[in-house]
C-alpha cells in the first residue's frame, strides 16, 4: 500500500514539475510569473480530449494537437499580453502579473463555451494498461509521465546549458540589453521561450487527461497555483529545483491524505511557499538573491 | 495636447457608459410596472424570475435547468391557460450577484415569484430578502437542509438530501449487507459538504463502521492518493457525496484501481452524464432519485424525447425539476386567478399535480412530500434497486 | 411618489459599490508603499467570521462584532506584514496570495466552528436591525411611504455611504500628512526614503495592518448585509476582484481605486445582456487596459485636467461649477 | 570631534571594499574624502549611514558607537547624506520632497494628521515654512512646485542637499556634489557649502572635482583600493607622493596637476 502511494505522490509530482517547468522557464527568462500558466495547461488537456474522442486519433495526434495549439496560445500571450508591457517605460514590475491574470480569466471562461463546463472522458486504450508486480499495481500511464518528466527536465537543461540557442536565451535572462547589443535576437528569444513553456504546460495538459481521465475548466487555477508554489519551494528560474519541488509536493499531498487530513491537501502547498520565502526566501535550490 | 484630447476621450466614454447604466435600468423598471398588473380575456399574464447558475464553473447545472424551463414553457404558454414571460438572470454562482439579480426581478421587472437560485448557499441570502419582500420563491435544485424553513414563501420541489440519502443507503445496506464504509466528499463546495453531512448522520444512524472520511477539493484531477488509502481498508460500501462531475471521474480511478464496491451518491452524483464520462466504471452507483427517466409513464417518456431532440441530450434532475416546477407555477397561477404575489403564494401552497416526478405535493413548510426511487447503474444505463 | 423611485435593486448595488470601494482601498493603501498584497480576501474573510461568529454565538451587538471582526483581520495584518517585509514584489504577492488560500482551506476544515464550506447563515442583517431598532422607538417606515425593504436598503446604503465617505476623507487627509509623504517616500525609493530618517519598517507594516484593517472591516460589512457567508466567498477569485478594482481604476491617486470599484461593480450589471460572456469580456479588459494604460484609467494628469476644468469653469460660470463635476 | 572612524572593513564575498580605514572629523570643519574610482568612498558613506552592515570597526558619532543602528535610526542621531546618482523622489514636488527630509524631526502620527490637531497644524506649518527656508537656501524658491524629475540636473543636486539639510544634521555626507555641473554651477555650490559649514554643520565631502576639494576641504583623507593612504591638509595631500602615484597610476587627472 504504501508502495502504491509512493508511486500516486510521484505520478502526481511528475505532473506538477512539468507544470512548473514551463513556469519557470517563463520566469527565468522574463522574471514574469505567468499567471496564465495554469489555463494554457487546461487548453492542452481539453485538446487532447477534443482529438481523441471526437476525431478518433491516434494519441500522438492529440500530443502533437495539444502542442500545437498550447505554442499557439502562448505566441498570443507574449504578443499581445506581454510585449505591449516591455516595450513601454516606466511600467510597473506588476504589471504583467496583472496582464497574465487577465489572460488566465479570458481563456478560463472561453474554454466553458468551447468545451463545456463538464468533465470529458479521456479515451486512450492506452490508459488501462499495467503491470502486476506482486499485490502492486503499476499503470504503464504512471511510468510514461514519470519518464517524460525527467526526460523534459534533462533536455531543457542539456537545452539551457549546451546550444547555442540555449545560451542565447541565458544572456537574454541575464541582462535583456546586453544581450540583444551583442546581436542576439532577444524578441525571438522571449517569443520562443513562452512558446516553449506553454507547450510543455500542454504537455502536462494531455498528461493528466491519460492519467486521470478528468479534464475539467476549473483544474487550470488549481495547477497554476500549485506550479507557483513550486517554483517558489525549488527556487524561481531555476530547473532541477522545479523538478524537484514538483516531486516533493506530489510526495508531501499524497501523505497528507495517508497520514493525515486529506482535508488540508490543499493548504500544504501555500504553507510550502509561505515557510520557504520567511526561511529561505531564494528556495531549497536557488542561489542566494543579491538585492 | 493630444495625450490629453486622448486622455478626455476615454475618461468621457467611461462616463457616458455608466450614465447609460443608470438610465437602461431606470427604463426597466418603469415597464416592469406596466404590464404587471393586467389579465387579458380570463387568461392569466405573469413575469416570473429565474435566477440561475449559467456562467463559471457550476454552468452545466443552470444550463440544464433552463432548459427545463424553456421547455416546460412553450408547452404551457401553447395549452393558453396561463401566459407565462420567464425572465432570466445569471448569477454566476455567486451570492452577492444572485442577491442583485434577485432584487433586479422583484424589483424592477416585478415578476410575481421567483425560480431558483441554484445553489443552496445562494438561496440562502436570496430566500429571507424574497421572503421579506413577500415574493413566492421555488428552489428547484437547492437540497440542503432548511430551505424551505426560510420562511412562508420559501418552496421547493427538490428532493433534499436528508430523504434521498438515507433511502438508498438503506437500500444498499439491505442489498449488500453492508458494515463497513468509507465517505469520500468534496469538503468546499456547499453541495456536497451538506450532502456529506447527511451522509454521515444516516451512517451512524444505521450503525455502520465509518472506516475513513476522506475529501477533495474543486479543480482536482487525482483522486488516487484517497481512493489507495480506502482500498487499503477493504469497505463493503463507498458513500461518495460528489458532484457528478468529479463522481464520475473518481468512480473510473477508482475501478482501475480495483476497488470494485458500490458507491452510494447523493442528489448531485445523479446524472446520466456519469456513464457518459466514466462508461463501464460506472456500473455499481446507487443513487435515490425523484427523477427516473426509464419511468414507464407516457408522460415521462415524452419530456424525455422532446427534450433530447431539443438539446441534444438526455435530461438529468435537475432540467426534470425545473421542469416540473413551471407546471406547479402554472397551476398555482391559475388556480389564483391572478398575477397577485400573495393570491399566488396562497395558491402554491395548495398546489397538486402529477408531473414527471410523480404526484406531487408541498407539505407545510413548503418542502417536497415525495418517495424516491433508488436507482442503480447496470451495464451502463440507470435501472431501479431492487 | 418619493418611494416609487427607491428601488432595492440599486440600493443593493450600491451597497456593493460601497463595499467594493473599501475593498480597493485596502489594496490601494499598502500599495502606495510599494506592497502588492494578494491577501484582502483572506483579511475580509476573517473579518467576516469573527463578526458572524461573535454576533451569532454571543449575540453581541452588529457594530461590537463589527470592531472585533476589524481588529482580529488587523491583527493578523500585523502577523503577517512583519516576517514579508524583506520580500519584495511577486515574492510579496505570491505570499499574501498563499496566505489568503490558506485562510480558506481552514474556514473549509474547521468544521466546528465555521461549518465548512456550508457556511454561515443566519447572520444578523444591518438593515432588519436597524428597522428592528427603529420599530422599538414606535417608528414605522410607511409613516414615510416606504416599504419595509425600501427602508432596508435605504438604511444600510446610506450608512456605508456615511462609512464611506469617512474612510476616503481619513485616507485623502492621511496622504496629504506626514504619514502620506512617508508612504509615498517609502514607494518611490525605499533606501532613499530610509536615509531621510524614515522607519521604513513602521511604515511598512502600518501601510500593510491599514490594508487588513479596511478588508477586515469591509468583510465584517459583507457578512451582516448579505446575512450569509461561505468560505468561497473569499477564494482566490476575490482576491483577484479586489486587485483589479485597484489596478484597473489606478493606484496613483486614492480616486483610481474608488472609480475601478464604482465601475467594475457595474460593469457586470450592465453586461447582464449578454451575460455568459461577460467575464471573457472582463479579462480582454484587464489585457487591454495593461497594454493601453498600465498605470490604470485615473492617474495624476487626469486628476490635474479635472481640478484644473473645474477650477477654470468655476471661475467664468460662478454657480455652475458644482455642475461640472 | 563629530565622527570617528575606527579600523573600518567592508568585505563583499571574498572582496575587501574597505579595510581598516581610520579617520576622525572635527566639528565645523570640511572634510574632503578622494581617490580613484572604486576606491571604496561610497563604500564608506554607506558604512558611516549604516546602509551596510561593518565587517568590523567601530564608527562613533559624538562620543557614541553608532554600530549596527538603522539608517533612520542614524539620520535621527544627526547624520544625513546625499546621493552619488540623484535619489530624489522622482514624482514628488521639489517641496514636498524637502518635506520628506523633515520627517525624522517632527512626529505627527496617523490621527493627529487626520484630524488636524492643533500641534499637528503647527507642526504642518513648521515644516512648510522650513521647507521654503531650504529651497530659498538653495536657491530653488521659485521651483516648489515643480515635480523634481522635471528639475534640471544642478537643481536636482541642490536639492538633494535641501532635502539632507531639512533633517537638521550635525554632519552632512555629500557624495559628488559637483559631479556633471558646469563651472558656474560649481561656484555656487563652493558658495552653497561654505554656507552649510557657517551654520555650524560638519561637512563630509566626496568629490573628484580636485580644485573644489582643495578650495573647500579643511583637511583631506585620501582612499585607494579600499585603504586609507593619506591624511591632511589639501597643501600636504597635492604634496604627497603616494597620493601622486595613486591618482597617475589609475586614471589621468589634469585637473590635480
Amino acid at each position: 500500500m504504501l508502495i502504491e502511494q509512493l508511486i500516486n505522490g510521484l505520478t502526481l509530482g511528475s505532473i506538477y514539475a512539468i507544470v512548473a517547468l514551463g513556469f519557470t522557464l517563463v520566469f527565468g527568462v522574463l522574471g514574469i510569473i505567468n499567471m496564465a500558466h495554469g489555463e494554457i495547461f487546461m487548453f492542452g488537456a481539453f485538446i487532447g480530449v477534443m482529438i481523441t474522442s471526437i476525431f478518433d486519433a491516434p494519441l500522438w495526434v492529440a500530443f502533437a494537437a495539444a502542442i500545437l495549439v498550447t505554442a499557439i496560445l502562448g505566441y498570443f500571450l507574449e504578443n499581445f499580453a506581454l510585449r505591449p508591457l516591455r516595450s513601454k517605460q516606466g511600467v510597473s514590475h506588476l504589471a504583467p502579473l496583472i496582464s497574465t491574470i487577465g489572460v488566465s480569466i479570458f481563456l478560463e471562461n472561453l474554454s466553458h463555451h468551447m468545451f463545456g463546463a463538464g468533465n470529458r472522458p479521456f479515451e486512450a486504450p492506452f490508459a488501462e494498461i499495467n503491470f502486476q508486480i506482486g499485490s502492486i499495481t503499476v499503470y504503464l500511464v504512471q511510468i510514461v509521465i514519470f519518464v517524460i518528466s525527467i526526460l523534459l527536465m534533462v533536455a531543457l537543461s542539456f537545452w539551457l546549458g549546451k546550444t547555442k540557442a540555449g545560451k542565447a536565451l541565458r544572456a537574454t535572462a541575464e541582462n535583456l540589453e546586453t544581450a540583444s547589443l551583442l546581436g542576439v535576437d532577444t524578441k525571438r528569444i522571449i517569443t520562443m521561450t513562452v512558446i516553449i513553456a506553454s507547450a510543455m504546460g500542454g504537455i502536462a495538459g494531455i498528461l493528466v487527461g491519460m492519467a486521470f481521465n478528468s479534464v475539467n475548466p476549473q483544474m487550470g487555477l488549481s495547477m497554476g497555483l500549485k506550479g507557483l508554489a513550486i517554483i517558489i519551494l525549488g527556487g524561481m528560474g531555476n530547473v532541477r529545483g522545479a523538478m524537484a519541488g514538483g516531486l516533493i509536493l506530489g510526495l508531501a499531498e499524497t501523505f497528507v491524505v495517508v497520514y493525515g487530513d486529506s482535508g488540508y491537501k490543499d493548504a500544504i502547498a501555500f504553507l510550502a511557499i509561505i515557510v520557504i520565502l520567511l526561511i529561505r526566501p531564494q528556495g531549497l535550490f536557488g542561489k542566494k538573491i543579491t538585492t | 495636447m493630444k495625450r490629453t484630447i486622448k486622455k478626455v476621450a476615454q475618461f468621457s466614454a467611461l462616463a457616458s457608459m455608466l450614465a447609460l447604466a443608470a438610465c437602461g435600468g431606470g427604463g426597466e423598471q418603469t415597464s416592469g410596472e406596466a404590464d404587471g398588473q393586467a389579465t387579458d380575456g380570463g387568461v392569466v399574464k405573469a413575469d416570473i424570475g429565474v435566477v440561475s447558475y449559467l456562467s463559471g464553473s457550476g454552468a452545466a447545472y443552470g444550463e440544464a435547468i433552463t432548459s427545463g424551463l424553456e421547455l416546460a414553457l412553450e408547452e404551457i404558454n401553447a395549452k393558453g391557460e396561463v401566459e407565462i414571460n420567464l425572465i432570466i438572470e445569471d448569477s454566476a454562482g455567486k451570492q452577492d450577484q444572485a442577491l442583485t439579480a434577485a432584487q433586479k426581478l422583484m424589483n424592477s421587472e416585478n415578476v410575481t415569484a421567483l425560480i431558483g437560485p441554484t445553489l443552496s448557499t445562494e438561496m440562502n441570502v436570496v430566500g429571507p430578502e424574497a421572503d421579506l419582500n413577500g415574493v413566492p420563491t421555488i428552489g428547484t435544485s437547492t437540497t440542503a437542509e432548511g430551505i424551505p424553513q426560510i420562511g412562508e414563501y420559501i418552496f421547493r420541489n427538490s428532493l433534499p438530501e436528508a430523504l434521498a440519502i438515507p433511502a438508498s443507503i438503506d437500500k444498499a445496506i439491505e442489498k449488500y449487507d453492508a458494515k463497513k464504509v468509507a465517505i469520500l466528499y468534496g469538503n468546499d463546495d456547499v453541495f456536497t459538504k451538506s450532502g456529506f453531512d447527511t451522509m454521515k448522520a444516516a451512517a451512524e444512524e444505521k450503525g455502520l463502521e465509518i472506516l475513513t472520511i476522506e475529501t477533495f477539493q474543486k479543480g482536482q484531477s487525482d483522486y488516487n492518493a484517497q481512493l489507495t488509502k480506502i482500498k487499503g481498508l477493504n469497505p463493503d460500501l463507498i458513500l461518495a457525496s460528489a458532484l457528478y462531475n468529479e463522481g464520475a471521474v473518481i468512480m473510473d480511478q477508482a475501478r482501475k484501481m480495483g476497488i470494485d464496491v458500490p458507491f452510494v451518491g447523493g442528489n448531485g452524483f445523479n446524472s446520466p452524464e456519469v456513464i457518459e464520462i466514466a462508461g463501464d466504471a460506472a456500473d455499481g452507483l446507487i443513487v435515490a432519485t425523484p427523477w427516473y427517466a426509464e419511468k414507464d409513464d407516457p408522460k415521462v417518456q415524452e419530456f424525455v424525447s422532446k427534450f433530447e431532440e431539443k438539446y441534444g441530450k438526455k435530461p438529468d434532475q435537475f432540467a426534470a425539476q425545473a421542469y416540473d416546477a413551471l407546471y406547479i407555477y402554472a397551476e398555482a397561477l391559475k388556480n389564483a386567478g391572478s398575477n397577485d404575489r400573495d393570491a399566488f403564494r396562497d395558491a402554491l401552497a395548495e398546489v397538486k399535480i402529477t408531473g414527471i416526478l410523480g404526484d406531487f405535493a408541498f407539505d407545510a413548510e413548503g418542502d417536497v412530500i415525495m418517495t424516491p426511487t433508488v436507482l442503480v447503474i447496470e451495464d451502463g444505463a440507470f435501472k431501479v434497486f431492487e | 411618489m418619493l418611494a416609487e423611485f427607491i428601488n432595492p435593486y440599486y440600493l443593493q448595488i450600491g451597497c456593493f459599490v460601497l463595499i467594493n470601494i473599501i475593498l480597493a482601498l485596502s489594496v490601494f493603501v499598502p500599495l502606495s508603499t510599494g506592497q502588492l498584497s494578494l491577501a484582502s480576501a483572506g483579511f475580509m474573510g476573517l473579518g467576516a467570521y469573527t463578526s458572524a461568529l461573535l454576533t451569532i454565538h454571543f449575540e453581541l451587538p452588529i457594530i461590537v462584532g463589527v470592531i472585533a471582526g476589524t481588529l482580529i483581520a488587523g491583527l493578523f495584518g500585523i502577523l503577517i506584514g512583519v516576517p514579508t517585509l524583506r520580500l519584495q514584489g511577486v515574492y510579496l504577492a505570491i505570499v499574501t496570495l498563499g496566505f489568503g488560500e490558506v485562510i480558506r482551506v481552514v474556514f473549509v476544515n474547521w468544521e466546528s466552528l465555521t461549518k465548512g464550506s456550508v457556511g454561515i447563515s443566519g447572520i444578523p442583517h444591518i438593515g432588519r436591525e436597524i428597522l428592528k431598532t427603529f420599530k422599538e422607538f414606535g417608528f414605522n417606515p410607511q409613516s414615510l411611504g416606504l416599504q419595509n425593504n425600501q427602508f432596508i436598503f435605504l438604511s444600510i446604503f446610506f450608512l456605508l455611504l456615511v462609512i464611506t465617505v469617512f474612510l476616503v476623507w481619513f485616507f485623502r487627509r492621511q496622504s496629504r500628512s506626514r504619514v502620506g509623504r512617508a508612504y509615498a517616500a517609502i514607494n518611490l525609493d525605499e533606501k532613499a526614503a530610509e536615509s531621510m530618517g524614515i522607519n521604513i519598517t513602521y511604515y511598512k507594516v502600518l501601510a500593510f495592518t491599514q490594508g487588513a484593517l479596511l478588508a477586515g472591516f469591509a468583510g465584517s460589512l459583507y457578512a451582516h448585509v448579505l446575512a450569509y457567508i461561505s468560505p468561497a466567498d473569499f477564494s482566490y477569485h476575490r482576491a483577484v476582484d479586489i486587485l483589479v478594482f485597484t489596478i484597473f481604476g489606478g493606484s496613483e491617486v486614492i480616486w483610481g481605486p474608488i472609480f475601478g470599484a464604482i465601475f467594475l461593480t457595474f460593469l457586470p450589471e450592465v453586461l447582464r445582456f449578454i451575460s455568459e460572456y461577460r467575464y471573457m469580456i472582463y479579462g480582454l479588459m484587464i489585457i487591454i487596459l495593461m497594454a493601453v494604460r498600465p498605470q490604470g484609467l485615473i492617474d495624476v494628469t487626469i486628476i490635474n485636467w479635472i481640478k484644473s476644468k473645474v477650477s477654470k469653469r468655476g471661475v467664468k460660470h460662478g454657480s455652475r461649477s458644482e455642475k461640472s463635476m | 570631534m563629530v565622527l570617528e572612524v575606527k579600523k573600518a572593513c567592508k568585505n563583499f564575498g571574498g572582496l575587501a571594499a574597505v579595510s581598516d580605514v581610520s579617520f576622525s572629523i572635527q566639528k565645523g570643519e570640511i572634510f574632503g574624502l578622494i581617490g580613484p574610482n572604486g576606491a571604496g568612498k561610497t563604500t564608506m558613506f554607506n558604512l558611516i549611514t549604516s546602509m551596510f552592515p561593518l565587517s568590523s570597526g567601530e564608527v562613533i558619532f559624538k562620543e557614541e558607537n553608532i554600530n549596527g543602528l538603522k539608517p533612520n535610526k542614524i539620520t535621527e542621531k544627526g547624520i544625513c547624506r546625499t546621493f552619488q546618482n540623484i535619489r530624489l523622489f522622482p514624482l514628488m514636488t521639489a517641496e514636498e520632497n524637502v518635506m520628506v527630509g523633515v520627517h525624522c524631526r517632527s512626529k505627527s502620527g496617523v490621527l493627529s494628521s487626520v484630524f488636524r490637531t492643533k500641534s499637528q497644524r503647527k507642526e504642518e506649518e513648521h515644516i512648510r515654512s522650513r521647507a521654503t527656508e531650504l529651497l530659498e537656501f538653495v536657491g530653488l524658491k521659485d521651483f516648489a512646485e515643480v515635480s523634481a524629475e522635471n528639475l534640471a540636473y544642478g537643481q536636482q543636486r541642490r536639492l538633494e542637499i535641501a532635502r539632507a539639510m531639512a533633517s537638521d544634521p550635525n554632519l552632512l555626507l555629500l557624495d559628488e556634489p559637483a559631479a556633471g555641473m558646469n563651472e558656474t554651477e560649481t561656484d555656487d555650490l563652493f558658495q552653497l557649502i561654505k554656507k552649510i559649514q557657517s551654520r555650524g554643520v560638519t561637512v563630509l565631502l566626496i568629490e573628484h572635482d580636485m580644485p573644489l576639494v582643495m578650495k573647500l576641504c579643511d583637511r583631506i583623507a585620501v582612499l585607494n583600493f579600499g585603504k586609507k593612504i593619506a591624511e591632511g591638509t589639501p597643501t600636504e595631500i597635492q604634496n604627497n607622493p603616494q597620493v601622486i602615484e595613486a591618482y597617475l597610476g589609475s586614471e589621468e587627472e589634469e585637473e590635480y596637476a
